[in-house]
Order: structure tokens, then C-alpha cells, then sequence
């Protein structure tokens, strides 16, 4: 049977690409963003999961105002990263799982999750700078993909508390798959930061660290907040925190903590990156 | 459209009003996903802002890479990012114009948030 | 304050459209199927709604495999036929109602509907015939309409109780709209047909009829089945009973019926047509 | 791709499953809502077919206009209804063809349900 091992948070911002494509790992202003990750990729190595799910908001690659689903799910045999408007390179292809995401898409649609089922889907920086800061060899991909697209341009946005429950419905999903494969969920973008107005440059350190204390055990009382408290407590972009909810509800509830680091700045963002292990 | 939450100061929440205000502009905005639509906008903006009919207002924003400006006419900043990442600017360009600082100011802010 | 005075169902082949476009109201095939719908249309010159809510499936014009959401609502300012793959003639633009449209998005996804948002739409036979059935005029768009489209093209489809729920909401979030507004809901398509396969030619008119008088009172019953249960009891595409679900939904717990019609075959299918009135 | 459900005869469900499998096949047909693709098609089948990257079973199928083949080969009728609409074919004529009829046994077939 199929089993989510655990899950990762990281932010996704496309400044993050930049300074990988620069090499600035040692470079003052990212050094304590990037030590972060060793042990990220030390956990991954170690559990060595075969797909991983990966959470993330499509910045206006993939979907337009046009057709703007609030949950799409991957179920293409690979995915390709494309210029996103600042003609960033063309990728190796992700490689897909297309049996895996039917099986979830079916398992949801019957759960009464409305999804959006993608037979093809460009993925961007939300979906490319996390799996670049857990596999960083771009000449590889040692795991299968399904990424889950959320709405987080058109308001309304699905809740919090919808997030985490498609996060338990996702974890139930897989838990019924019948082959034996290991699965990581990433969360990614957040934590606090603010683009757009003149509010921009919000970041709200207090707010990110109860998020990063209260996601592993207590994920509820994140839950409980309105799209519209996220928007006042994290900034506009903050609201990303929905998906770290939808990674947290899919790991089950009982998690431990295998590493946290936490930094501001990155960019406009206050960085989280947490990994977190299901219990067994 | 429903019930109407309390304003968050310096910020703009893209519900439906915004969506339908902003339109065109944020179609024009995701073509330039596309290098040939980002070229052909900039050998004639004001042929590109037509073929997409823009309003007035959202020309004149274009025109003035005015970010507030392009917000308040219903832009969107995740199509907007398009726009901007075209002209070579980034984020803290873009906040250091929108909360009238210097570059150089505004990061400081950002590095002062985590004190 | 809004307030959904009835629904109508009706069947949406093309084979109608064409039938129309000839005029072929008296024709012997034809005439105890459109004989149906002046009772409807004197119900809907009473009512004077001022916006229909139109229940369809998009037959692969608007949507394609690679985004193919499970509900989308229209948001925009006016819809388009197109041509569909062979040839129809482009008719007058259908106006919106993108106002009342993002109300009832927000109050959906509130309440857990995760829909797909739609600014721009093209609509199919699926929207036009029924539209042209009830409103024939083609120089006069006397309402405003609000498309909602439901997969019915890609497996898994939603299931009849989620459609049922999704009818309830939408009467939920009409009811929350501070304007004064008549709005009528039409369900499309059905009842039994199959096109594809060995089994092409399936028509259940015991079923058919069951439909028709349970979901007047019972719709709970018919909410009952499964897809896998519509797609035998009714064939393939007769699963389309799940858009008369969500029409049912809308009406509220009480309705009186004002008029039925049922005529087989019109083409493949067994045409239902239903007009219910909500109670006061 | 969940619980098997007991097989119907004579109808394949389009699930995840036949999806995978006819995905160029429909997306070429999806293609025909453009008169301009249709053109394109009728000039050169096989280039188009190829553009789109179809399977040789598919290419047959299309080739041969045989219905029941391009369901087994993951066509959705959805989709190639808009390659039998080209063809100036209506649903009768595909029924007709799919259950081994001539079209006017198809027919009797229908108005016998009303019965
Ligand atoms: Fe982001
Ligand atoms: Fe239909």
C-alpha cells in the first residue's frame, strides 16, 4: 500500500532560482536561507520517497482568468517548466505519475472535493524552486511528481479549513492506493510577505513563527482563520499559507519534527522551511 | 461581493469587482508569458494595449509603469509580475515604487522585519 | 432580495437546434416534442424572471482534458456560441450577469464548493438549444443568464448527492443576494440516451419516467444512485440526470409541478421536459 | 482507477484509465472546433495525424472512420462527435455503424423504446 511518509514547507519565491542559478550558497545576504536545506535533503535521502506531491499556486503560467479552477491536480505523464514572462530556460521534464493522480482524482471527486483534473499543465517557480532546493541535480529527478495547483490569485480562495480537510482527503487518497510506494507532500511558498500597494514589504515575524509552532500539532487553530485574517496577518501573499495546510492535512495528525530553520529576509518573504515526518 | 470585510490599509484584495475592472489589462499581462507577445509589445505598446482593449486608464498606467496605478485599474500583481519582470525590474523595485522609498530603503524595512 | 422562482428541464441535443433551424414544428417526428414547450414558454411569459441560471455540460467546446474543472461558473458580461465542429452560425451574444455570477461564487466556495471561475466562456448546444427552446426569439435576449457547466466528459464525474448539494447552495446563495431579482434555473440535457459503443441506442423509458415523478417531490431518491448506477440505468450520456439534480437543488424542499412532457425518440435520447415552480 | 465497478456492455466508462490512452486522439478532435483545423485535416490526414502525434492504432481508426475502433483506441464521443459532425455524419449514422445496423434498423430501434 501506498504511504505518505512525511512532508516539507519550503517558500518558492523566483529570487530563490536567481541566486541558485548564481551559486550564491555562501553569498551573506542567502547564506542563512540556503544552510537551511542540507538537512532537508539529508531527511529525503534517508526516506528516499518514490512521488512526491507538490502543493503550490500557479502565478498566472498555467491558468488564466478565463478558466481559474479553485483545486487542479496534475495527471499528465511529465510536466515542463516554461519562461513565466522573464524568459527563465526550459528544465528537464518532471516525470508524472498519471496512474497515481487518477487514482487520487477519483478518490477526491468521490469525496465530494470538486477538482480539476490537468492532462497537460506547465508548471512554474511555485512548483520548480522547491523541487530545485530538495534535488538540486537538475540532470536528475528521482521522484515522480503530481503537483496540486491552488487557487490564490482570484478571490474567493478556497478557506483554510477547506485546505486542511482536501489535505485529509488527499492523505486518505493515498493511504488507499494499492502499491507500495512512499510519498512525500511539499507545502510550498509563504510564510508572511506582502507584493502589491502600499502595504508592500509587510512581513509579520510573530505571525510566521506560531504558524511554523502551531502547523505541526496543532493545525486547526490555523484552520480557523478567514482568507481575509491571512491577507491582514501575512500579507496579500501570505495567503499561501493555505497550502502548508493542505501538506499538513495529509500527513494524519500525529507528526514529529525532523528540522525547521526560519529567515528574514528572502527577497519580500519571511522564509520558513520545516520537514516534518508521519508518525508510522 | 457578499459581506463586506473590514478594509486592510495599503491593500487591494482581487474579488470580483477588481476582476471585472481589470480584464484586459490582465489578459494583455499573461500573454507576455509568451517572448513573442513581450516583443511585440515593445516595438509598438500602444498598438499591443488596443489589440487588448485597455481602458484609458489602464493605457496611461502601462505607459507611466505606474504600479499603483496599475493595481487600481484592476491589475492583478501575479499577471502585473509579467510586466514588470519584462522591464528587468523585481519585487523590491516594484515596493520600493508603490511605498515611495528609495530601493535601498525599502530593503531595509524588509531586514528590519526580521529584528 | 433575490429569490428563485422555478425551473425548467429540457432536453439539449443538436439534433433540436437543426430541427429549429428548419422550422420543423409541425413535422410528424417532431411535433409531439416541441408541442411540449408553449406551456413552458406561457409559464416563463408570467414568471418574467430576469435572469436564467443555466445548467449544462460543455460537449468539448469551452473545456479540454488539459483543464477539465468538475463545475465552472460564468463570470463574465456576455457569452458566445461557436461553431462547434460543424459550422453553426454565430448568434447574438448572450448578456451576463458577472454582478450576481461572483456572488454566487463567493457564497459557493464559502461553503466548500470548489468552483472554476469563468470570465470568458464560449457555450455550446448544451446552453444555446435550451435557451432557443424557451426563449425562440433570436433578435431578443429578454434575460440575463449565468452559465454553470458540469463535467460530464471526463470520468470520475461529480456524483448525484454532490450535484443535489450543489443545487442547495446555489438556492442558498441567490437567497443572500441583496437585489430584487426573479431568477429561474434550468437544468439541461438527459434523460436515458447512449451514443458511444455497442450499447449505442439505449433508452430506459421506465427509468425515464421514474425520473421525471421523483424528482419533482423525492429528489433525495434519484440522489441516491451513482454514476457508475445513471450510466447503466440510463446510458452513457444519461448521466447527464445529475445537471436536473443541481436545478432540483436550487428550487428549495417545496415546488409544485406545472408542467410535464416526454416524448421518445427525438435522435438517440428520451426528452423530458419539466417546468416546477418554487413555493411562494 | 479506484474499486472496479461491474463492467456495462457494449459501454466503456472514459476514465483516468482511457484517458491516458486517447489523449493525441482527442486532442486532435477537439482541435476541429476551428474551421481552419478542419481544413487542415481534410487536406492532409496523415500529416495531421501526425502533428498531433497518434498512435498507429488511432491513425487507423481515423483513417477507416470506424467508430468503435476510435473508442478503443481512447476516443471520447464528446470529442469525435466534432470529427463525425465534419464528416457530415449525425448520431444515427455512427449508432448504425457501432451496433452492426443499417441506419433506418437504428431508427426502428429508437422509436421501438418508446413503446
Ligand atoms: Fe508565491
Ligand atoms: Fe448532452
Amino acid at each position: 500500500m501506498a504511504k505518505i511518509v512525511g512532508g516539507v514547507t519550503t517558500s518558492h519565491i523566483p529570487a530563490i532560482g536567481n541566486a541558485i542559478a548564481n551559486e550564491l550558497f555562501e553569498d551573506p545576504y542567502w547564506k542563512p536561507f540556503f544552510d537551511g536545506y542540507p538537512k532537508a535533503r539529508e531527511w529525503l535521502a534517508e526516506v528516499k520517497p518514490d512521488v512526491a506531491i507538490v502543493v503550490y499556486n500557479d502565478h498566472g503560467l498555467n491558468f488564466f482568468l478565463d478558466k481559474m479552477p479553485t483545486f487542479s491536480i496534475g495527471a499528465a505523464p511529465e510536466y515542463q517548466n516554461k519562461d513565466e514572462g522573464w524568459g527563465l530556460k526550459p528544465l528537464p521534464p518532471y516525470p508524472g505519475d498519471p496512474e497515481l493522480s487518477w487514482h487520487i482524482i477519483e478518490s477526491l471527486v468521490n469525496d465530494e472535493f470538486d477538482i480539476c483534473s490537468c492532462q497537460e499543465m506547465a508548471v512554474d517557480h511555485g512548483f520548480t524552486v522547491p523541487m530545485a532546493l530538495l534535488w538540486p541535480d537538475q540532470t536528475q529527478r528521482p521522484v515522480r511528481t503530481i503537483p496540486v495547483a491552488v487557487n490564490t490569485v482570484q478571490h474567493p480562495l478556497p478557506t483554510p479549513a477547506r485546505c486542511l480537510k482536501l489535505g485529509e482527503a488527499i492523505g486518505r487518497a493515498v493511504a488507499s492506493y494499492p502499491k507500495d510506494l512512499k510519498v512525500v507532500v511539499l507545502g510550498t511558498g509563504g510564510l508572511s510577505h506582502q507584493l502589491d500597494g502600499e502595504r508592500a514589504g509587510f512581513i509579520n515575524k510573530d505571525f510566521d513563527l506560531m504558524c511554523l509552532e502551531k502547523i505541526v500539532d496543532e493545525p486547526e487553530a490555523l484552520a480557523k482563520y478567514s482568507i481575509h485574517d491571512l491577507v491582514r496577518l501575512a500579507g496579500a501573499q501570505g495567503a499561501e499559507l493555505i497550502l502548508w495546510l493542505i501538506m499538513r492535512g495529509a500527513l494524519g495528525r500525529k507528526v514529529s519534527k525532523v528540522h525547521s530553520n526560519y529567515h528574514i529576509p528572502i527577497s519580500n518573504t519571511g522564509a520558513g522551511l520545516l520537514v516534518l515526518e508521519s508518525a508510522a | 461581493m457578499t459581506a463586506p470585510h473590514e478594509p486592510i490599509p495599503g491593500t487591494t484584495i482581487f474579488d470580483g469587482r477588481m476582476a471585472m475592472k481589470g480584464y484586459p489589462l490582465n489578459k494583455m499581462c499573461y500573454s507576455f508569458n509568451e517572448a513573442a507577445a513581450r516583443q511585440e509589445f515593445l516595438a509598438d505598446e500602444d498598438a499591443y494595449c488596443a489589440k487588448f482593449g485597455l481602458t484609458d486608464e489602464q493605457k496611461t498606467a502601462i505607459k507611466e509603469r505606474n504600479a499603483l496605478a496599475l493595481l487600481a485599474a484592476g491589475g492583478n500583481i501575479y499577471y502585473l509580475a509579467k510586466f514588470i519582470g519584462m522591464l528587468g525590474l523585481n519585487v523590491q523595485d516594484i515596493g520600493a515604487q508603490q511605498t515611495g522609498m528609495t530601493v535601498e530603503e525599502f530593503k531595509a524595512k524588509l531586514k528590519a522585519a526580521g529584528n
